[in-house]
């Protein structure tokens, strides 16, 4: 990892965090959320790659690093499998006394 | 490090220096996800409260939001170019790029700070003065949320602050010779702050920016 | 109940495949278990540490065996889950015309509304094979509402409405529980569910005191609302009549069209300005906070009464 | 450095300061032992109770509040200070490093800090539960733990999410260890499975228990600022916590019984005097448990208003996490064809458990099957599945490491027929207990009820002479264990004649446990005709 490198780096994010705050003001609809993720995750990227000197460790550490995130995938896509899926009606939830704790 | 007596349990520094990496990156997975617990219970939120959820978000402040972004982003920056100014041997350039890391990291938390203010003048802490009437409920979940992640990785900032200032002193006395991996950890942990608030900041600040 | 009871009285067809399932899991592992502590035993005796039985050299190739008996627990498990998902399934689509009992768990007790008036506490009396559809909400914690003759319990999460349905066969008082701890009297939360033939479960309807039907107790709260001003004929404000909506397709503004079932009367109700009928201004005021949820549930049975004549539910 | 003829771990040092700032792992095992003992015989106390309550329908010992503050104390305490430290903390503790032929774990502080975390977190919930209690059970189900709950809840949920960073640490600790320190020759498929458990429960250790920090937090934030993250009052949704708790509370079970697996595929090969069956599939078997387990976590909550879809992924996923445990049991009942098997006290608690196991496993497969979980979930039934689970399973398992690795610990022998006595004991006391209660549980009776239908009350009068008779084959090793200790025969090297690396030094072992690293030159468990070959040479 050189200087050159790094302030490329850091440039790559700057442009990249440009893009995110601009198409936040596109009205994409339903599209918005995935394509502020997708920037955040190339964002985070380069940040593991290089500046963590990911590209320069052993695959055991890269197995490390990938582990707490594919974890996390794991949790999101299952509670995901549920509320994607879930059409409850909601009942007025006025009419229940909050106890006066 | 290298001047240190080498643990018993190690046979070489060689074997020190992996170990002591891979035990950073086994601690930087469980931080993923104690992060990643709050940030998936926001998304599941998101996506069962959509309209009020996003309506909410769109009160918080994305000109500060994005300063910040840049600040932290910068300050990632400088923290490698320390590590490699500290691993090519040099003293007071590495000691230079940590006290800009800090003083980064400490503007960031300024400007957060100054965010958590306004936030108050305008009755959104939950808890403290919450009343938004007009979306009931469901938008004091988001901005608790809001509070629990940026105040959780605020204290995960300032525990790194701490910790850079002390690696920059310790340099700077020339306790500390190149070689070990303190720099290299204290680097790691800063980078992987730096990334919850990548992706921290999407979640909070661009959500609703085109009602 | 004479003797040790070995086995739950069973009081539908639905309990009566559950328990066809659950005994074919019984033999499955009973099966299994006999199996394992039979090798146990006897690789215990036959080759204990002085025994001169005949031993070979440990074989290296073990997979075969693994293979054999991988493939073997697999296709089993994947046969029982398919078959369980099956029953499953099928209580989560309850039949159209089900009698329809609004039960309301609050700390301690099960508060059950018939479609006639008629309240009970911690108890339910339901006509013999009929199908019933409980629909549930619960004004303070997580109750679950249990009733082990016919196999089934529903988890009612406060904020939300939970429906079950059951079509109990036979006769008979049963028991039943709160499942789901709720606090310090969880265990006193329960009660009977008396299964009576239709002629005897009338005399008890007309016995628990006439009250009129919630249609009509709706169609008064439809006036003391004021839905009456905007809704019907000669009304101040342009409204939607409402005759002969429910069931019925209702086109949006924004171009969609819903089938106005309770789900959109009851939203409509709590957040009208979420699907505005085509050709209407979004002028209703929402009564979110001042309907109550038995208020609610007679509002959404007097429109119903009110749609296209539906077979007599009331 | 060789150390002298005699001296072990045990007089290399001496005084409170030596134990208390120790960073020996041998010590630190003992020191977890100790807190493990402890917690064991609170739970016992509250267990016995309980059981004592339900002699007969009506209340018998008291209110309803104070049965619902013994079972929550019963859960919290067995679940977070015992059956999740047992196994890892004390024997992986002690016997990792040695399997591995190292001299310590990898940070030998960081284990000290585990201990202390340990202990802060038990005593804040003791003394939370001590004081008054908490009557939400151990799951804290929202909204009750936190607008209805009265009692020290915040002091207990404080305990258990300290408790939880000494499980993260401790899982860390034990991770980089196996990557980094084995001895020369020591390839992954030379390891013994204890330590490939182990290296899995680590894994699930390191992976589930933040998740639980985050809950317990939102948790602790939603009951004191009174904020709505999880209670409808204020607009948030319960079964969101009931993710989050069961996205960290199944794997946890798969933390309480991995290591108890690990034990037995130690113990089997050694008491049939024959190579493991099918090595491979253990191993890779015990890693599918730990991954596969992070999958299922829904089949708590099939009747929680979970979305269909979901129920029906979460049902099919529980079936295939349920064939690696078949595999094994297979593996054990495999290896013991055509051995030489000896009785000896472990190998009795290992028959104990597989047989245990193998009925706590498949009643499993019942509550996996939608409609029967449906009928039995929060009853008897499960109840009755978890416990020969965790007591069947894992306690059986704790009591086998602890009778098998003894010698090697304390370097004394414990008399063996009162052993076997005991072991017997708590197999028959135990299915006594547990049984009538999957009859309980398909009868329709709930969990967490005080006063009960009088029909069920025969079940319950025999599942609570079943406890009694439990409670005494689980007092029984103190007497014999501490016999042993003080007037026990000096126990040699190898007394079962095992081929592990730890057999192969002195016992109790030297405090950098090899006189010089060895060098591993077999797999596990090479028997030839009936004879150990071990693992590091002639030693």
């Amino acid at each position: 990892m050189t200087a050159g490198t790094i302030w490329r780096c850091w440039l790559t994010l700057m442009l990249l965090l440009a893009a995110t705050t601009a198409s936040a003001f596109v009205p994409l609809g339903s599209l918005n959320l995935p394509v502020s993720l997708a920037i955040a995750v190339a964002k985070a990227l380069i940040v593991l790659i290089f500046f963590m000197e990911l590209r320069a460790s052993r695959p055991l550490v890269r197995s490390f690093a990938a582990a707490g995130f594919f974890w996390l995938l794991i949790m999101i896509v299952l509670t995901g499998a549920d509320y994607w899926h879930r059409n409850d009606t909601r009942a007025p939830i006025d009419e229940m006394p909050l106890p006066s704790r | 490090m290298s001047d240190r007596v080498l643990g018993i349990q190690y046979s070489t520094l060689a074997q020190e220096r992996e170990t002591v990496t891979l035990g950073m990156w086994a601690f930087l997975a469980t931080e993923v996800l104690f992060f990643g617990a709050l940030i998936a219970a926001y998304l599941n939120y998101r996506i069962w409260f959509g309209a009020e959820f996003i309506a909410a978000a769109s009160l918080t402040k994305v000109a500060l939001g994005t300063a910040n972004t840049a600040v932290l982003l910068t300050s990632s920056a400088c923290m490698a170019m320390a590590v490699i100014t500290f691993d090519a041997g040099s003293k007071r350039a590495p000691v230079l790029w940590l006290a800009a890391t800090a003083l980064l990291g400490l503007a960031f938390v300024g400007i957060k700070g100054t965010e958590w203010f306004l936030e108050y003048q305008e009755h959104l802490v939950p808890a403290l003065n919450f009343d938004l009437p007009r979306y009931g409920g469901i938008a004091e979940i988001f901005f608790i949320f809001y509070f629990c992640a940026t105040g959780l990785h605020a204290l995960h900032l300032l525990i790194g602050i701490s910790l850079v200032s002390w690696l920059a002193w310790r340099i700077g006395t020339g306790r500390l010779q190149p070689g070990g991996s303190t720099t290299r950890l204290i680097g790691l942990y800063w980078h992987f702050v730096d990334i919850v608030w990548i992706f921290l900041f999407p979640l909070i600040y661009l959500a609703g920016r085109n009602m | 109940m004479p003797g040790l009871p070995f086995w739950p009285q069973r009081a539908s067809a639905y309990a009566g495949q559950v328990d066809f399932l659950f005994t074919c899991l019984l033999v499955i592992t009973v099966l299994t278990v006999g199996l394992v502590f039979f090798l146990l035993f006897f690789f215990a005796n036959k080759y204990r540490h002085g025994s001169n039985a005949v031993r070979h050299e440990p074989t290296r190739k073990t997979w075969r065996w693994e293979v054999s008996w991988t493939a073997a627990t697999l296709v089993v498990f994947v046969g029982l889950a398919v078959w369980g998902a099956s029953l499953y399934v099928h209580l989560y689509n309850p039949p159209e015309d089900a009698l329809q009992i609004f039960v309301v768990g609050k700390q301690w007790m099960w508060k059950a509304q018939h479609p006639g008036g008629q309240r009970e506490i911690n108890a339910l009396h339901v006509p013999v094979n009929q199908d019933v559809r409980l629909v549930m909400a619960s004004q303070d914690v997580i109750h679950s509402f249990y009733i082990p003759a016919l196999r089934i319990k529903q988890d009612v999460v406060p904020g939300r409405y939970e429906t079950m349905w059951f079509r109990a066969d036979r006769v008979g008082r049963y028991h039943l529980f709160c499942a789901e701890y709720c606090g310090t009297d969880h265990a006193k939360m329960g009660g009977w569910i008396t299964v009576m033939n239709p002629r005897d479960f009338a005399d008890w309807l007309q016995a628990q005191g006439g009250q009129e039907t919630l249609a009509a107790q709706g169609q008064q709260l439809f006036h003391r609302y004021g839905c009456s001003g905007c809704h019907e004929a000669g009304g101040t404000v342009r409204a939607p009549n409402l005759n002969g909506v429910f069931g019925s397709p209702v086109p949006l503004s924004d171009g969609s069209v819903v089938i106005a079932d309770e789900r959109y009367v009851r939203d409509s109700i709590l957040n009208p300005k979420g699907q505005v009928a085509a050709g209407y201004a979004p002028v209703m005021p929402t009564f979110k906070g001042q309907v109550s949820e038995d208020d609610l549930a007679k509002l959404v049975a007097y429109i119903e009464s009110i749609g296209p004549n539906r077979s007599g539910t009331s | 450095m060789h150390a002298p003829r005699n001296e072990t771990y045990l007089n290399a040092t001496v005084g409170i300061r030596s134990w208390l700032l120790t960073t020996d792992h041998k010590r630190i095992a003992l020191l977890y032992f100790a807190g493990i003992t402890f917690f064991f015989f609170i739970g016992g106390i509250a267990a016995t109770l309980i059981r004592f309550e339900l002699l007969t329908p009506g209340p018998t010992l008291g209110s309803a509040d104070l049965y619902n503050r013994l079972f929550t104390m019963h859960g919290i305490i067995m679940v977070w200070f015992f059956l999740i430290p047992s196994i890892p903390t004390t024997m992986g503790n002690f016997i990792l490093p040695m399997m591995i032929g190292a001299r310590d774990l990898a940070f030998p502080r960081l284990n000290l800090t585990s201990w202390y975390l340990y202990m802060a977190g038990g005593l804040i919930t003791l003394t939370a539960l001590l004081l008054g209690g908490v009557d939400t059970g151990w799951t804290f189900y929202t909204p009750y733990s936190t607008f209805y709950a009265t009692g020290y809840l915040i002091l207990a949920v404080f305990g258990i999410f300290v408790s939880g960073f000494s499980s993260i640490l401790t899982g860390l600790n034990f991770i980089v260890t196996v990557h980094k320190l084995r001895a020369p020759g020591m390839t992954w498929y030379k390891l013994p499975v204890f330590v490939w458990s182990t290296y899995a429960t680590s894994v699930i250790l390191v992976l589930a228990t933040p998740v639980l920090a985050m809950t317990l937090l939102m948790l602790l934030a939603e009951r004191v600022l009174h904020v709505g993250i999880f209670s409808p009052q204020l607009g948030g949704d319960p079964i969101l916590f009931q993710h989050m708790f069961w996205f960290y509370s199944h794997p946890a079970v798969y933390i309480m019984i991995l290591p108890s697996m690990g034990v037995i595929s130690e113990i089997v090969p050694v008491f049939s005097r024959k190579p493991l069956f099918g090595y491979y599939f253990v191993v890779w078997c015990s890693i599918a448990i730990a991954v596969i387990g992070f999958l299922v976590w829904g089949h708590h909550m099939f009747v929680a208003g979970q979305a269909l879809y979901a129920s029906l992924a979460f049902s099919f996923l529980s079936y295939l996490v349920a064939v690696p445990s078949a595999i094994k049991v297979f593996n054990w009942t495999a290896t013991m064809h055509e051995g030489w098997i000896r009785f000896d006290a472990p190998m009795l608690y290992a028959f104990g458990f597989i047989g245990l196991f193998t009925i706590g496993g498949l009643t499993g497969l019942f509550l996996a099957a939608l409609p029967i979980d449906v009928h039995v979930t929060d009853t008897y039934f499960v109840v009755a599945h978890f416990h020969y689970i965790m007591v069947g399973g894992a306690v059986m398992g704790y009591f086998a490491g602890l009778h098998y690795w003894w010698p090697k610990i304390t370097g004394r022998l414990y008399p063996d027929y009162w052993a076997r006595f005991a072991a017997i004991l708590a197999f028959f006391g135990f299915n006594l207990t547990f049984f009538p209660q999957f009859i309980l549980g398909y009868l329709g009776m709930p969990r967490r009820y005080q006063t009960y239908p009088p029909e069920f009350q025969i079940w319950h009068v025999l599942s609570s002479a079943g406890a009694s008779i439990l409670a005494v084959g689980y007092a029984l090793p103190l007497f014999y264990f501490a016999w042993s200790i003080l007037r026990g025969p000096r126990a040699s090297a190898n007394p079962w004649g095992a081929t592990g690396l730890e057999w192969s030094t002195r016992s109790p072992p030297p405090p950098e446990n090899f006189a010089t690293t060895p060098t591993v030159i077999r797999p596990p468990y090479q028997y030839v005709r009936g004879e150990p070959l071990m693992q590091a040479g002639d030693v």
